[in-house]
């Protein structure tokens, strides 16, 4: 568990980082959305399933969607 | 039918309720707001006598979510609700789109001010705390004008990081001790504090600092308050920052039991108040002016009362009383002038006071209050600020230093008060008032019975300044605090 | 300290450090609230780390599994359910604020917006 | 010179994020990972079962011992969509508006084929919150995720109204189930129905009615907030 859930906090935060740095706000929601998936992963192995369901399904896929859409009425890329 | 729990009940429901049916709105609202407004006088006659537990769900109690009304908690319920009852008699004619959200969003923020008073379990009164920062969010952007938008997303962004703050000291407190429960919190802490419990302190005085304006975070105030409706201005300078700093002052005293001057917040709370004040003076728009002052008021408040003394917190429940009144009359003030002239810069205010007879002289009242003049309340609470801080041992430089802020600050105060008010009763009106019948009526009332509230409890301030004791020994009292809840 | 150990503590507080970095340093409305969400979730992390104990299983009495004495902490886990939603309506309602700021604006940088300047 | 103070911000900032970190980190070297710090910990996992009926200690500490919490986040999420309704209700001003895209005929059928046993997970869910994971939460958002769909394939409308009242309506017998606690045995949000036997669909008294009523809120809720993003 111990390589495992190193290996999956490093992939979380480097997600993060990239979710921060690009200017692709898209692609920073989907980003976004991957991190929350990972974290409800490690809720799984800290032997939390409620709350990795409740992440997995309002963290990882209704923010998202939420994030896209908010994005779509607004603008892709951000500028300067 | 004495149960501090009916308050948060009828408000949710209420709201609930208002939304379900989609009409009939302001009877409900009105219905919920008096039906408290009682309610919270018996809370408070029978939290003097001993103070309330109500424990939910039938459970013991370390193991339950309680609540708890000491003397001082009842009493900012009895605030809460009256100014609530107040601000909702107002709205009845001011208030004219969107009335179904707008009563339930503003029956939420009653109920998040109550529950964060009320809560005796730190994630309890982090959950009322968030009701309380979304409801005014919301009712920040009530007017959907550009500028209400920008200040409701200031006031979100900086609220949430906030929020965020308190959860991590949540977090690190529930670490150490494994407890929600406030008392129970409170009885593992003893001095010296460990470098974890100085770090959870720090982050919760920042967390809760945020709804109570205190110095580097309250950047969103100015904007936020004046962008609100008038009325929900008055709820929110009136009561969510002392509601804020109730939660401040009852974790650094009641609960960490911090002993003597809490010094970070007494620095804060001085820098606040200064520079409250000043910039006061240099506003141009009656609201923003007005919420300046409140975060110089808040400023003073806190700093008195980081001296951590049974006098100094007298002193400073008497300026919170003083202050929400005064500060809801101002503003509901404000509102009837923006209703008949549609502008809220000062220069454009001339003779408004000669207009409204009744409302201005109730605005006069709360200008005299603020500042300290006989026979208001506010005469009394300076009063006792100062008397108070004359009695304290130890720290005297400090205790100097800030009387003699005081005083150059209430000539300031004074200054840009008594500036509005002679525009107000200036000889060449420009001020055209549109009658407006009944409707005018209907927002005189609040106006003008907090305004002779003001008038009556300067008059007979026993009754005040007895309930402001009893709410000061329940707040510096841990032991009692602990004894009571956990038996 | 032993790094590994607080393996957890460390990932939850670099999603907390990188949101900060974000609510501070971005200049779009967006971005910002993204820092916020990451905030979130880094906090989530570390209550479900403070509530875990070694070997211990979920909280969740099945015909298996029924000894209550070895099972991890279930006061986080609620804590955090509540802190999820809270998290969903407070970004909801800062994604329609930000709709709205752009759709008077025309724009999402803060340094544009003269009434967003903090 | 303009460049120079940008790199200043920046630096400044993270100076400032990673001081934070190092803080937290500090103030957590007296809480060790994995180690057991429980204290009412304790009693709920040994009481739960035996006093709630519920087989999912979680459920029996979101809705038991701590259901006052969840009576608040409930209107934490109703204060959200309330909100977001507030702010988007305004369509005076010209919103930009994405150029309209027709959904394909694959997702159209795929929509169509799916939609009835997403909402039926939902259902799953909530239904039998106290004795699996999930509850009514995620099965909010699972039936809010099926209403998504719809809206994506642009099927059917979304009856707003009746969402609302829904909404409201659930939340309002939430509070009546509570204040019914307080009329039968004196305490609000009292678990006054049988607890039955451990484990049962039918078992843990008004528990599953309080996940049933929460997914059901839920789901209207962010089904209402979805249709309002979206925005006709």
């Amino acid at each position: 568990m111990g390589i495992l859930s190193a290996f999956l906090i490093l992939i979380m935060s480097v997600a993060a980082v990239f979710a921060v740095h690009t200017k692709d706000l898209i692609g920073a929601s989907l980003l976004l959305g991957f991190v929350s998936l990972i974290s409800a992963i490690l809720f799984y192995l800290l032997q939390a399933p409620d709350v990795a369901m409740a992440e997995a399904s309002i963290g990882a896929a209704l923010t998202t969607a939420i994030f896209i859409m908010a994005v779509k009425k607004t603008k892709r890329f951000e500028d300067e | 039918m004495v149960n501090p729990l009916y308050i948060l009940v009828s408000l949710v429901f209420f709201a609930l309720l208002i939304l379900f049916v989609q009409r009939f709105s302001k009877y409900f609202a009105l219905l919920a707001t008096a039906f408290n407004f009682y309610l919270s006088i018996n809370i408070l006659i029978a939290a003097l006598k001993k103070p309330l537990l109500v424990n939910l769900g039938g459970w013991k109690v370390p193991f339950c979510i309680s609540l708890f009304a000491s003397p001082l908690s009842a009493a900012l319920v009895l605030l809460v609700s009256l100014v609530g009852f107040c601000a909702v008699v107002f709205s009845f004619s001011y208030i004219e789109e969107e009335r179904n959200r707008y009563y339930a969003l503003l029956l939420l923020l009653l109920a998040g001010s109550s529950g964060v008073v009320l809560a005796a379990d730190i994630f309890n009164m982090f959950v009322f705390f968030e009701i309380l920062c979304i409801s005014s969010y919301a009712l920040v952007a009530y007017q959907r004008k550009a500028d209400s938008f920008e200040a409701a997303f200031k006031y979100l962004v900086q609220g949430s990081v906030g929020s965020s703050f308190i959860l991590i000291a949540i977090a690190i407190i529930y670490g150490l001790f494994g407890t929600l429960n406030l008392a129970h919190i409170a009885r593992h802490i003893s001095f010296p504090l460990t470098f974890s419990l100085k770090v959870a302190l720090a982050l919760l005085v920042a967390g809760f600092g945020v709804e109570a304006a205190i110095f580097p975070f309250n950047f969103w105030l100015p904007d936020a308050h004046p962008a609100a409706p008038s009325p929900v201005s008055a709820v929110l300078s009136g009561l969510a920052i002392k509601v804020g700093l109730y939660a401040v002052l009852r974790l650094i005293f009641t609960i960490f039991g911090y002993p003597g001057v809490f010094l970070p917040l007494l620095f804060l709370a001085l820098f606040t108040f200064v520079v409250g004040e000043f910039a006061a003076l240099a506003q141009g728009n009656l609201k923003r002016m007005l919420a300046y002052s409140s975060m110089g008021q808040i400023g003073l408040i806190a700093a008195v009362m980081s001296f951590g003394s049974v006098y100094t917190f007298t002193a400073g429940f008497l300026q919170i009383f003083n202050h929400a009144l005064a500060k809801s009359v101002l503003f509901l003030a404000s509102g009837v002038f923006f209703y008949q002239g549609h502008s809220l810069e000062i220069s454009d205010l001339k003779g408004a006071g000669r207009k409204n007879v009744l409302v201005g002289a109730a605005f006069a009242a709360g200008i005299f209050s603020l500042v300290g003049l006989p026979p208001f309340l506010g005469f009394f609470s300076k009063l006792a600020i100062l008397v108070s801080l004359f009695r304290t041992q130890g720290t005297l430089v400090l205790a100097y230093i800030f009387i003699f802020l005081i005083v150059i600050l209430t000539a300031v105060e004074a200054a840009y008060f008594l500036r509005v008010l002679g525009v107000l009763y200036q000889k060449p009106a420009v001020f055209s008032a549109a009658s407006g019948g009944k409707k005018m009526a209907l927002m005189q009332i609040p106006v003008v019975f907090l305004g002779l509230l003001l008038l009556g409890l300067g008059l007979f301030p026993q009754i005040v300044q007895k309930i402001a004791y009893f709410a000061a020994s329940s707040l510096l009292n841990k032991a009692a605090y602990i004894k009571f809840i956990l038996g | 300290m032993d790094l590994v150990r607080s393996l957890y503590y460390l990932g939850a507080f670099l999603l907390i450090g990188i949101g900060f970095y974000a609510v501070l340093g971005k200049k779009n409305l967006i971005k910002v609230i993204m820092g916020l969400s990451l905030i979130d979730n880094g906090i989530n992390l570390l209550f479900i780390a403070i509530g875990y104990v070694r070997h211990h299983t979920a909280p969740i009495i099945t015909s298996q599994i029924s000894d209550t004495s070895l099972m991890v902490d279930p006061v986080p886990q609620a804590l955090v359910l509540t802190a999820i939603v809270i998290e969903l309506s407070v970004l909801a309602l800062a994604l329609a604020l930000a709709v709205k700021v752009f759709a008077v604006h025309k724009t999402l940088n803060l340094n544009k917006i003269k009434g967003l300047k903090w | 010179m303009n460049r120079f103070n940008k790199i200043f911000a920046y630096s400044s900032v993270f100076l400032i994020s990673l001081c934070l970190l190092v803080v937290f980190l500090l103030a957590f070297r007296a809480i060790p990972f994995g180690a057991d710090t429980m204290d009412v910990g304790h009693f709920y996992l040994e009481d739960a079962a035996k006093s709630t009926g519920s087989a999912n200690i979680v459920t029996a500490v979101v809705l038991g011992f701590r259901g006052f919490d969840t009576l608040g986040e409930v209107m934490v999420l109703f204060l959200g969509a309330v909100g977001l309704g507030l702010v988007l209700s305004s369509q005076k001003d010209s919103t930009h508006s994405p150029a309209k895209t027709f959904p394909s005929l694959i997702l159209k059928t795929m929509a169509d084929l799916v939609f009835p046993f997403i909402v039926l997970f939902g259902i799953y869910i909530f239904m039998h919150g106290h004795i699996s994971p999930g509850g009514g939460f995620p099965a909010g958002a699972v039936l809010a995720s099926g209403y998504l769909l719809l809206f994506l394939s642009q099927r059917g409308g979304y009856h707003i109204r009746l969402a609302q009242r829904v909404e409201t309506g659930s939340g309002l017998v939430f509070v009546i189930v509570g204040l019914a606690g307080l009329y039968f045995s004196g305490f609000f949000l009292h678990n006054f129905l049988p607890v039955g036997r451990l484990g049962s669909l039918y078992s843990a008294g008004i528990i599953p009615v309080l996940y049933s009523l929460i997914g059901i809120k839920v789901g209207a809720e962010l089904g209402g907030i979805i249709y309002r993003l979206f925005g006709e």
